[in-house]
């Protein structure tokens, strides 16, 4: 099966895949990721590209079995949502065993492989979040 | 000014139809309509025939295919409440006296690749360039707000499965539902892991589906009338929206929903879509039915069943009736024609009017419609 | 009853732009309007995002990143003809009194993947279980009707350059133009073969564009006003249609509009849908503005050109100013209403009304406007 | 590049890829193809399907450059419009040069490959139309 993946998409987006992030709104202070050019909260479009620190904690995570096409090879993915500075991140968990994972673990960015296009041998990668040394065994 | 009604309606019992193509399944719905059908105008519902049937302008194509050639015809796509925003707008373009019938067709095709592609297009429904791309399917979104309910509110996986084991006991009772066996609680929390805690009974069967409606004008022999509607979008995003376990989008389309009615009478039907079992328990809580964290043992307790307080999805709902995504408002909206009318059976419901609530993804979008008995 | 007026319109250079988005594009279109924009719906005309940008319900996601969360939205589909069809929808909805301003946003990312890739889904507006299916590119069908069109009324290859070379030569004097450049007979001819005997320079060019309309039912301020629309649907198949040369969908569309008008007023612009350079050829002889295979050389001899009897596609066209495809229809009523209000100089045409003519694929659907000065 | 196509759909127009069926309208007698349900000339519902002759006569055709995605190993694809006992088809030319196609010459139908899934490795055939013999000479 395909695993096509527009390239211009992945280039225009490697800022987002990257690095950590995050809009905030100059209008009510709101800060969220994905960076987006307008406010969800109050639909003001004057927002301000901030980076965020490297260091959370995850709230949640899933361990997801029925990929989409693309994702097989590394099935099943673990997704959380992470706290980093009062901002939620959705993103995978990696370096780490699904049974390993802790709700409230502290998490830091890195990057990692998220897919390869089988047809082009292109090769993406995203910022997943990786436990803190130490912090498994809390 | 003008009313709209439910002049006519048709469904097919939604499933994996291999056999049939998307045009067949439109053919089969449309000629279970009770009257010759001569629209003024065709909307046709429909999220993926690009690219699952590789057919472009599918309005015009169903148009040639189902006899309709010379009339006009649009496509509309809202996500999962696609069916809901076309009867929306065929209210809105019949009560102003812009036309006198439309045709509103929902139809969808799933089941023409393998699931693991049918997935793929559902993450679609998703911000594709970060949530889609990092692998997040349909279900995992869900999962995640579902861990987090659960770890709010206290309740357990077991109370969690009292939704699917009412959608497949009322499903049983519909002869146009998808999955029509029961399950009990046990069944679904051991069933196959999908996204964790979410297993595979917490979801929609993949299903191909048709449903027509025909609004109309004239109120003779019609069976139900839309009286309000209200639609709203919300923050793409999981993480743009201030707090997944409530939805943002449903509670302003229902603010302006009550506001636009003269005559505020009790709500006694609910069809909504429960996409997932969290998606059900969040739209129950975020209506006000339910309170925070209490909806699930509001359905154990029969509060939403056939014969309780306030019935929801007599039929089996997006669980298991099925959820052909682009056709299921319109599914909705037939099977509560249905009730209000009384010339449906499903699980002895009656009702005098049915409030029906679409959510898109876990809020993007959504509408409400309300209908009442003519 | 209310009237529809084009309030504000804004509009981007159609090309290849690799460093924007969809939404940029969009953001970029709707950030050229001169008046606040707070619209009561948000109409989004768009073809392929799903496969093309991995997103569905795109009107929606547009909504979130343009900063209209909590307003209603719908995206409207109907092949080439989507952008007109939005705009239609806008005119009945505000014309009825339902909305009161409704913007429309057509919107259109083709250069994501190679070409091969966007002919594939270009395909996808014509037969796909049949014409995509052998290999009908959509270019192949174009170019049969050309040679039947050639043989039949005999006239040469030459001569049907004709179209092209005043495209090239109007959209030199567009500034939203995508291809800026003259061209002669011969360089059309001897330009690279696409499907014989069309070349590349009888097509369009694959552009991104995105371009926004505000429609209001208050005349202050305004552009123009929509004062009849008419949609008709066709054989969805090339050989669905009894004659390849006479495009029935668009015929009948146009006596719709015709009966419709209390006053016959002549027609002193025309806006239509050249896709291709046969396709001009076949709209102008369907409306009866052209006798039968006189077009090319009425076209050459200048009764289409700026100053001529009737001026066509003052800006270019599809043929120059560019084709993106769910955006199309939008462009044409932006550059339109520029015209008819005197704001935008389209090679000195002015005009008191204009008749914008959309034909998807090469009859599947029509869809036509009439605009007048205000 | 992907050539998927789906299997179902192959599967359920196969009648249409290996046999040259057309409908015929009970209403207004018009006959047309490729087969649907409604004829699209007077709206009528009530069509029964038809066996044309496998001959005909080619009347115009096109030398397609330009092809989608999944057939570029055939390119160019030679495109006719044929007319089978008064009812037009367009289809494939093949075994034939395109410099050696006449518009007017006689074709009939033959099932030849029309693409390859590279993914699954499925073959795809449909009926193609080719100079009856001696009729390149006409
Ligand atoms: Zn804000
Ligand atoms: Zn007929």
């Amino acid at each position: 099966m395909s695993m096509e993946y527009s390239v211009p998409i992945y280039w225009r987006n490697r800022h987002i895949y990257y690095k950590l992030l995050a809009s905030r709104c100059k209008k009510c202070g709101a800060t969220f990721h994905p960076p987006a050019k307008s406010c969800p909260y109050c639909g003001s479009t004057e927002t301000e590209l901030v980076k965020l620190p490297e260091k959370g904690k995850l709230l949640h995570y899933t361990v997801l079995y029925n990929v989409p096409e693309g994702y097989r090879l590394q099935a099943p993915l673990i997704i959380g949502t992470i706290e980093v500075d009062g901002t939620r991140i959705v993103a995978q968990i990696t370096d780490v065993e699904p049974e390993e994972v802790k709700e409230g673990m502290d998490v830091e960015a890195v990057l990692r492989r998220v897919r390869e296009d089988r047809d082009t041998g292109l090769i993406h990668y995203a910022i997943k979040f990786r436990p803190v040394l130490g912090s498994k065994i809390d | 000014m003008p009313e709209a009604y439910i002049r006519s309606f048709g469904l097919i019992r939604p499933g994996r139809h291999y056999d049939k193509s998307l045009y067949d399944l439109a053919w089969d719905a449309l000629n279970m309509l009770d009257v010759k059908v001569e629209p003024d105008l065709l909307i046709v519902s429909n999220v993926f025939s690009e690219c699952l049937s590789g057919q472009a302008d599918i309005a015009t194509r169903l148009a040639s295919e189902l006899g309709f050639s010379g009339r006009p015809t649009i496509r509309v796509e809202t996500g999962e409440t696609s069916g809901l925003s076309a009867l929306e707008l065929a209210y809105k373009l019949v009560s102003s006296g812009a036309y006198e019938d439309i045709l509103v067709l929902g139809v969808e095709k799933l089941n023409e690749y393998v699931s693991q592609r049918i997935y793929k297009e559902l993450s679609k429904l998703y911000h594709s360039d970060y949530e889609s791309f990092i692998g997040v399917s349909h279900a995992a979104l869900p999962a995640l707000a579902m861990k987090e309910y659960m770890a709010r509110y206290g309740v357990d996986r077991k109370t969690m499965a009292s939704w699917p084991v009412l959608m497949h006991s009322n499903a049983s009772g519909n002869k146009f539902a998808a999955l029509r066996f029961p399950v009990n609680e046990d069944a679904v929390v051991s069933a196959n892991k999908v996204s964790t805690p979410l297993t595979l009974l917490d979801t929609f069967p993949l299903v191909d589906g048709a449903a027509a409606i025909l609004i109309s004008s004239k109120p003779n022999g019609s069976y139900a009338k839309i009286t309000a509607t209200a639609h709203t979008t919300g923050g793409f995003a999981y993480t743009h929206r201030k707090d997944p376990l409530i939805i943002d989008s449903l509670r302003q389309a229902y603010e302006i929903l009550l506001a636009s009615e003269a005559e505020g009478d009790r709500i006694e039907y609910v069809e909504l879509t429960d996409t997932f079992t969290i998606s059900a328990y969040l739209i129950l809580e975020t209506l006000g039915f339910s309170a925070p964290g209490e909806a699930p043992l509001d359905v154990k307790e029969g509060k939403y069943s056939p014969d309780g307080e306030l019935p929801v999805n007599a039929g089996g709902g997006l669980k298991a009736r099925g959820h052909p995504i682009g056709a299921t408002g319109v599914y909705m909206a037939a099977e509560s024609a249905g009730i209000l009318s009384g010339t449906l059976d499903l699980n002895g419901v009656s009702s005098s009017n049915a409030l029906l609530v679409g959510v898109s993804g876990l809020g993007s979008n959504s509408v409400i419609l309300k209908l009442k008995e003519v």
